[in-house]
């Protein structure tokens, strides 16, 4: 039953609705016949753009929402669930930490720099509207071959994007990881992802209300940027979206940084209901989704948005995506309090509209009306699609393949060699050049920085910390999405108990490709699927995420990336704990059990240039019950360092566990024997999940309490002194790896390659 | 003893300042605003790390006309104790506190480590808690911090021991001079001619917590109590 | 052959945001200098370079802007001169 | 009053080192313009302002330079053009 809109006259000056305008717009006959029903009129310009918008992917998740309300969301400390800027979690104390993950993959495609550092600016806002002040950052990026010079440009562009951004504000970017696979060339993935701390009575949502509250436009001027970026971020990329490129935004990090510190002052001031970020479709979502979630009508004068060009038509206005602006809802009466905030941080503040009791979402332009809808139905009458799925054959195929019947390379005799190619591999080699760019260490909380398995960034005031973590593999996700999505969930969780945290949260940005194509959305279902079983056996809901389709390029669609950001808590301080070797003579002890499985791993890909086979299996229940495993012996202070398994297999993960830390690089001896009938190669390289490389003083304590929660576990070595070597013994022999070689392949592989490339 | 820290639009270290001095020195501090003409007589000024106005134009030149700063360059030349940190040290230079200039990394890239640092004075009222030569681990964490100044400038600061940490920890040899950012004789830290303004890219108050990995800049805090009358 | 000194002006493209700019203005307006109305922040880059002429010597530097020295996303390029060196 | 519009050019000063013109320069290198001797990289800054005349507006933008736009210590500038805008 469609409430009654009052007729609105066409705005001289533009275009007409034709057709084409309405395709230009991405409505689909449907959709446009939607709107129809919903105005009762043909809608003007304006009203098209706005709908254009709202109804865009970007916006209105129409492909993915049925299956995001299929993850669980809820637990006891769960104080905002997905649907807000930001999720919230309890970490008691009367504290809160908010967090989500945001992709800017697209704009990052046309201009790495901009793209890259206006999506840390705009996940931050989306974190410090909650009330929450940002803490830390995290990154999780996809590049095709640094082979390429173009890739090169791209890779140098968004680091540097990421690092300025979040360095200017004066946010420590504490972990994240970077891939290289040639199905990212020309759409890589640039995913960032904020957390903040906050007093639980300091949260706020946004949610307009308040019959007569202002409605106030805050922060930098608006002008024609990124026009239609909601709509860009929804198309595939091709010669066209080239095209687009003034559709770019500039971002304005001290800007930033001064919003960032007024709009906690406003929050704090209690002087306003609620505040948004106007990010993607910039004045049209933020003001649609506020009055949306307060069921209330708003009504918003263009006239007085201030501008940074003159001439700006309404539409324009709505749409721009000029960064570092929020909307803000005020209390009648205190606008003053909140102008005088802005001011004392050299910020300007506008009043553009108010909250009314109507239920239509109303845009003037003085006094005359350019635009005018049902209220939430703008919002909620947005068509979802379940788009035919199946599986494509040639992935089948792939998965189905033996790899185990795939030849040795002659070099493959001398096992050393095997390693440090794999260490080399600029996806397993040391990420320094990435995060020596990064402030790591401001804000003075950074425990444990990049560089090992999960950050840890203490919680002033308190003996707690935060581990954090991303993850996901998108070679297992292509060759099974639902066992690669839940792998992506067990590896962040298994980084994050790796450090002493408890799994207790996770964020995500589902990078897929056009859902419109059947194998696609296949990609796009399994991979939810297999994430929300994976959070309910670890008791981990989704409080939030992004989703970021058609991730394509000419040559064909991105891996599906389902990358999970993942939050532990530290119960105690004493129970950080480090990845890397700490003392000499300390056992090595190996949590979990070798495979001989050789799918999807990183050696085939690295040595043998094959993606085949199927990913590891994962047993959800063996995976809790190693964390539960590790958070036992570590909070009983007998482990020494712990690092997973994952990328490379155990013989990575002990070269890591050896060198990894430049300042402290420990030899190790290693019998593994005991797994005779594995071949050396799936012995050393395979990627079998559920394993923890664990050193400690106390060796059967470790095995008791793992043997307590019936996981396996066998000592299989010990520390060497600093600077020996690592030895490894197999059924195929022993073979001695000098530190030097492993440093050299792991810490140098990628400042080699980045070498010839300009600033 | 007080420490006034200086919060110009923009800065972000701050903080760290604050907590470095409450917690770790457990001496008291409050922030100093910008836009105003005091300095709530505070015995030391801190300008502290960060971008103050974005580092746009060239990192401290806009942050130098602010309106304390008229008053922070007038308690210097009273021989008031100054510290100036990373953007802190830019500013410094900029409105002539100090001599020489920070441009940008010769990597042309911001970077973030642990420094090894070389006591090379420790007869300043910043340094007399430690020894000359001790080697202190510290962060940096600057994308403009190539120090730059004129031979003759730089033979006066060597001359007048002005030179106060230098970066050192070459590959080859740990007591080799080694600058991460392509500073001139791998200077990181000054003092003015009065003593009593340090200027130092490095960033001592992120180093005074063994848990963040190391507390050897708890003694330039240290100093300054022992040194600076109240 | 001969030496030729080029200058390059890369200016941020109008319409595009200019956040150094507006800063670097607002600080003119707060040093006294109220008369100024607009500030932009460009690179001035000057390449030596060896070429048969001055056209030639012009047209290597066009190529150059559009291949590295300039940003074609964010940035607008100028020839500003060709001297001989 | 008239409006003006003032190009500035600030270069770094000869002898102290300019990392990104050497950068750029092997980057064009590598790209194949083997000709280049030589690049240098300053700042290209456009002020617009109001003024009684270009003189004025001239002496204006200088007194900019010496107090904010350059450093004295590492930076030559020069007033590149006044145009009426
Ligand atoms: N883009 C990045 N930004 C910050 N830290 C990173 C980035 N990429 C990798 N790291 C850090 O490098 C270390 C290794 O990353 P990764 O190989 O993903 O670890 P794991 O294999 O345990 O998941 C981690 O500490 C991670 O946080
Ligand atoms: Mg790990």
């Amino acid at each position: 039953m469609s409430q009654p809109v009052h007729a609105v006259e066409p705005r001289s000056g533009d275009p007409k609705i034709t057709p084409a305008l309405i395709a230009e717009h991405g409505l689909t006959h449907d959709e446009y016949d939607k709107l129809l029903d919903m105005l009762g009129r043909e809608p003007t310009f304006t009203e098209l753009g706005v709908v254009s918008a709202l109804w865009s992917e970007h916006c209105s998740y129409k492909h993915s929402r049925p299956l995001l309300r299929t993850l669980p969301t809820e637990a006891p400390y769960v104080l905002q669930g997905p649907g807000e800027n930001a999720g919230v979690i309890s970490i008691g104390d009367g504290l809160a930490v908010a967090f989500k993950i945001e992709s800017h993959n697209h704009p990052s495609a046309v201009e790495p720099y901009q793209g890259a550092a206006t999506g840390v600016g705009g996940i931050l806002r989306d974190v410090f509207t909650m009330g929450a002040r940002p803490i830390a950052m995290l990154n999780s990026l996809r590049f095709g071959s640094l082979d390429s010079a173009r890739v090169r440009y791209l890779f140098a562009g968004v680091v540097k994007g990421v690092g300025d951004y979040g360095n200017c504000v004066g946010i420590p970017t504490v972990a994240g990881e970077v891939a290289f696979d040639p199905s990212y060339e020309g759409n890589p993935l640039v995913n960032a992802m904020c957390v903040g701390l906050l007093h639980e009575t300091e949260l706020i949502r946004a949610v307009a209300q308040g019959v007569g509250n202002p409605i106030i436009a805050v922060g930098a001027r608006t002008g024609r940027d990124g026009i239609n970026g909601a709509s860009f971020a929804s198309e595939d990329l091709s010669a066209e979206s080239e095209a687009k490129r003034p559709r770019v935004q500039v971002g304005d990090p001290f800007t930033e940084k001064l919003l960032l510190e007024a709009s906690l002052e406003l929050i704090r001031s209690g002087a306003i209901v609620a505040i948004q970020d106007m990010g993607a479709a910039g004045l049209t979502s933020s003001s649609a989704e506020m009055a949306a979630r307060g069921d209330v009508g708003v009504t918003i004068d263009t006239l007085k948005v201030p501008v940074r060009e003159a001439g700006m038509t309404p539409y324009e206005i709505l749409l721009s995506e000029s960064q570092e602006r929020m909307l803000v809802v005020a209390k009648q009466g205190r606008e003053g309090e909140v102008s005088a905030i802005l001011e004392k941080w050299d910020l300007t503040a506008a009043v553009i509209g108010e909250v009314i009791a109507e239920p239509v979402y109303r845009v003037t332009e003085g006094d005359r009306v350019v635009a005018e809808f049902p209220g939430i139905r703008l919002v909620t009458d947005c068509p979802m699609y379940t788009p035919e799925a199946y599986e494509s054959p040639e992935v089948a195929a792939l998965r189905a393949t033996d790899v185990s019947l795939i030849a040795e390379r002659p070099e493959e005799r001398d096992p050393v060699w095997t390693l440090t190619q794999i260490l080399s591999s600029p996806t397993i080699a040391a990420k320094t050049w990435v995060h020596r760019q990064y402030d790591t260490t401001v804000r003075t909380n950074t425990v444990i920085g990049p560089g090992g398995d999960a950050a840890v960034v203490r919680i002033r005031g308190t003996d707690r910390a935060l581990a954090l973590k991303t993850d996901c593999n998108g070679r297992y996700v292509y060759l099974d999405p639902r066992v690669g999505a839940q792998i992506a969930v067990c590896e962040a969780a298994r980084n994050v108990a790796c450090t002493g945290g408890r799994p207790m949260a996770i964020t995500n940005n589902l990078n897929f490709g056009n859902p419109k194509r059947p194998e696609v959305y296949f990609q796009l279902r399994e991979a939810v699927r297999g994430m929300g079983e994976a959070c309910r056996a670890l008791g981990t809901p989704v409080t939030g995420g992004n989703v970021s389709l058609y991730n394509e390029n000419p040559t064909g669609a991105v891996y599906p990336t389902p990358v999970v950001g993942m939050v532990g808590l530290i119960d105690s301080l004493a129970h950080v704990t480090r990845s890397h070797f700490q003392e000499e003579h300390d056992t090595i002890v190996l949590l979990g059990e070798p495979t001989a499985s050789l799918g999807a791993s990183e050696y085939l890909a690295r040595i043998h240039d094959r993606v085949a086979g199927a990913p590891p299996v994962v047993d959800l229940n063996d995976e809790r019950a190693l964390i539960e495993a590790l958070l036992d012996a570590i909070r009983g202070g007998v482990v020494r360092s712990a690092h997973d398994c994952s990328d490379g297999g155990l013989g990575v993960a002990l070269a890591e566990c050896c060198m990894m830390d430049r300042n402290a690089q420990h030899g190790a001896t290693v019998d593994l024997t005991h797994w005779r009938e594995l071949p050396d190669r799936g012995l050393l390289f395979g990627e079998a999940q559920g394993r923890v490389v664990v050193s400690t003083n106390m060796p059967d304590t470790v095995l008791a309490i793992a043997a307590k929660h019936g996981v396996p576990a066998r000592a299989i070595g010990r520390v060497g002194p600093v600077g020996a070597p690592l030895h490894i013994t197999t059924a195929g022999g022993v073979f001695t790896a000098p530190l030097a070689r492993l440093d050299e392949a792991y810490h140098e592989a990628i400042p080699r390659l980045m070498a010839p490339t300009a600033v | 003893m007080k420490f006034g820290i200086v919060t110009f639009p923009g800065s972000n270290c701050d903080y760290d300042a604050y907590q470095a001095v409450v917690e770790a020195l457990g001496e008291d501090a409050v922030y100093l605003w910008h836009k105003d003409h005091d300095l709530q007589q505070s015995d030391v000024i801190i300008l502290p790390g960060g971008f103050s106005y974005g580092d746009y134009l060239r990192a401290g030149a806009i942050a130098r006309f602010s309106p304390v700063m008229q008053d922070v360059v007038a308690f210097a030349k009273r021989g008031g104790p100054v510290l100036a940190i990373c953007n802190g040290f830019q500013i410094a230079c900029e409105s002539g506190l100090l001599p020489g200039a920070l441009l940008r990394n010769a990597s042309l890239k911001f970077v973030c480590e642990h420094v090894r640092l070389r006591v090379e004075s420790a007869d300043t009222m910043f340094t007399n808690r430690y020894t000359a030569g001790d080697v202190l681990r510290v962060p940096i964490a600057h994308g403009e911090g190539r120090f730059t100044a004129d031979d003759e400038t730089l033979n006066t600061l060597e001359g007048d021991g002005r030179v106060v940490f230098r970066y050192v920890g070459g590959p080859a040899d740990a007591d080799e001079w080694w600058s991460p950012n392509g500073s001139m004789r791998a200077i990181a830290g000054i003092v003015n001619e009065g003593g009593n303004v340090l200027g130092m890219m490095p960033h001592p108050e992120r180093a005074v917590d063994a848990l963040l990995g190391s507390d050897d800049g708890l003694r330039l805090f240290e100093s300054m109590l022992a040194r600076v009358a109240v | 052959m001969n030496r030729f000194r080029i200058a390059v002006h890369i200016t941020p493209r109008r319409g595009i945001l200019d956040p150094q700019g507006k800063t670097v203005a607002e600080a003119l307006h707060s040093l006294g200098f109220t008369a100024v109305r607009d500030v932009h922040v460009g690179r001035h880059i000057v390449v030596e370079l060896d070429a048969a002429n001055a056209d030639t010597a012009a047209e290597l530097t066009r190529d150059m802007c559009q291949k590295l020295l300039a940003n074609p996303v964010t940035e607008d390029f100028e020839i500003a001169g060709v001297a001989a060196a």
